[in-house]
């Protein structure tokens, strides 16, 4: 019985390891054939910026690893409109993330939905297992 | 599915009570832990949103922590509930699930 | 009821093991199953047997050890975060090169998919860090 | 004695900004670094708080966690200046002494 | 030539280590013979509360450490005033921190001076050295 | 002019040593000269020898002692502190009677009192940290 599990991401890339090493837990999950679905709030938001580009503090950008999760199945991605308004972005400011649906030939589908906080609560609310970081 | 939501941050230092507060449910509860138990404390600028909380949803302070950092359990928020380690382990068994605002 | 725990953040600079200890040993004293305690980020950090911590101050690791031992608890490493952070076992020294390892005893270094089986098999997942 | 006041956290995750506005004095200034970069943002719930800043004190953004972070030089709020880590050495020797509002 | 240092205490005690660590560099700096500050403001006004009790949490109660100041001619004591009333504090709730003038046939005097957040500007801006915790 | 900084968090888990580092390079690049790099808090546990990161991410504990060998940087870990998180050098470790150190070449355990020698000695202490 596959159970549902949701990540919640909540801080910005780069000033803390959090938001990588919760990927690779989001990447390691697509394995066990659970639900698996993420969120991008609060500063979690900023992880999916366009154009980060790291050389100048000697950090991996790991930003593009991001495009592959819908290689993955991971195609229920979240993200609270209340955050993105705050920090005065909108969807264009990040990454445009797709997965390929089988059933369909192949089409290349959204995998980010934009939810107000109150849709965002009943999306937590269903889950069985999360792991905010 | 009801959700326990720990918090262990000072309202004054982050704001994950804030957050936690836009995307609770109806059925969900609250437990303030570690620098978090601050936020049930009387008499703050985040007194009212406690008081707030305390309307729509079960709120629990574990009283180790408060007891810890000085904090009295005659100065908290009318009805904020005080637990121990054994209730916070019945809360997190209560609900259906845990969500960690870290 | 069984149930799993994630600790984030090392010992001392953060309450975060210290709280998940003391839940630990509540829910351990009320019947509870502890299915695996995992520790991921700086969390891995709990495992080393080379703190000297001062002597009028509780010893993180060896409480852990401790009740590890009383109740066959599982203690995961997370290896990814402890080889970014220096956390090895004899095996994992020896793989890599290394002169030296530092892990305390009770505590086992496994993958990640430890904390999603965690996830799957345990009741309630209950996550601590900082 | 002048101060170079860092700032390293999101305004949204801490109030460490909020904090070193109150005391700081006449003759300082600000650097954003690391997460502290996204104040110096336009178009946020705090670039009122970094414009009114820029009235009465120097401020600047460290290049190197703008670019990092992907924001963009031209997205920033008008007064703010960006520095390279080479800047950054500079203002720590422009000014008499450092405080990282950590 | 004594240099002016000032230590600034703005965490919480117990949920990160930082509180008492800074404590352990305050005592050491007393050996050296300089000037020494310390400011409470935002959370770190939490370090001095009475009655602190830590057993149920298993740490260390370093709270009395405080008392001690006094005797390390540590006796420039500064709180913020508005943290306290942010926090619905007033200094009776916190401890009371004295020193012996051995000029003034060791009379205990006040270590603890509550002053403006305009007031800690100017008291900052003196310093030479500032280490924030 | 004379230089000090403070690092207070450990490698990966918080940007603080990388920015201290990208810092520190940037002074000595302009002739300034750093008079100490003292790790505080969690900043110990930047002096492991132990750590393997992925092959395609920085070395954090090797940038340091490489940077310490090109221009004898004094890299300063607070003996308190490291104690208490289990970082250690070989006459610590005899001392303490553990049976392993993980200290890395090019950093050396001390006092506390070194960090308030930097704030006098130094014209700037600068901190990194959380």
């Amino acid at each position: 019985m596959a159970k549902k599990f949701l990540f919640v991401n909540r801080k910005a890339p780069y000033g803390t390891i959090y938001a990588l090493e919760s990927l690779e837990v989001v990447l390691i999950s697509a394995a066990f054939e659970q639900v698996v679905s993420l969120v991008f709030m609060d500063d979690g938001v900023y992880e999916l910026t366009r154009g980060q580009k790291t050389d100048a503090i000697g950090m991996k950008n790991f930003s593009p690893t991001y495009s592959a999760l819908g290689d993955y199945e991971i195609k229920n991605i979240y993200i609270e409109k209340e955050s993105l308004e705050a920090r005065g972005l909108t969807l264009d400011d990040l990454q445009h993330l797709v997965w390929e649906d089988e059933d369909d030939d192949w089409a290349e589908k959204d995998s980010i939905h934009l939810v107000s906080s109150k849709e965002l609560a009943s999306i937590m609310a269903d889950q069985e297992v999360i792991i905010t970081f | 599915m009801s959700t326990l939501h720990t918090i262990n941050k000072s309202p004054f230092d982050r704001n994950s009570l804030g957050s936690c507060l836009r995307v609770i449910s109806d059925s969900d509860a609250i437990l303030l832990i570690e620098d978090g138990i601050y936020a049930a404390t009387s008499g703050t600028i985040f007194s009212d949103v406690v008081k707030a909380a305390v309307q729509s949803h079960s709120v629990y302070v574990l009283g180790p922590d408060l007891s810890a950092r000085g904090m009295k359990e005659d100065g908290i928020v009318e009805g904020v509930n005080v637990v121990d380690y054994e209730g916070f382990v019945d809360l997190v068994t209560e609900y259906d699930k845990t969500n960690s605002w870290l | 009821m069984k149930l799993a725990i994630q600790i984030n953040e090392g010992p001392y600079q953060h309450q975060a093991s210290d709280s998940a200890y003391q839940f630990t040993r509540a829910a351990l004293a009320k019947g509870h199953e502890i299915f695996r305690v995992f520790l991921y980020h700086d969390g891995v950090n709990n495992a080393t047997r080379l703190a000297v911590p001062p002597q009028d101050d509780r010893n993180i690791t060896q409480q852990w050890t401790q009740l590890q031992k009383e109740h066959e608890l599982d203690l995961v490493v997370c290896i990814a975060a402890a080889q970014r952070r220096g956390l090895l076992d004899e095996d994992e020294a020896k793989r890599q090169g290394k002169d030296a390892n530092n892990i305390a005893e009770g505590f086992r270094i496994s993958g990640l998919g430890q904390l999603i089986e965690a996830g799957i098999e345990a009741d309630r997942l209950v996550v601590f860090g900082d």
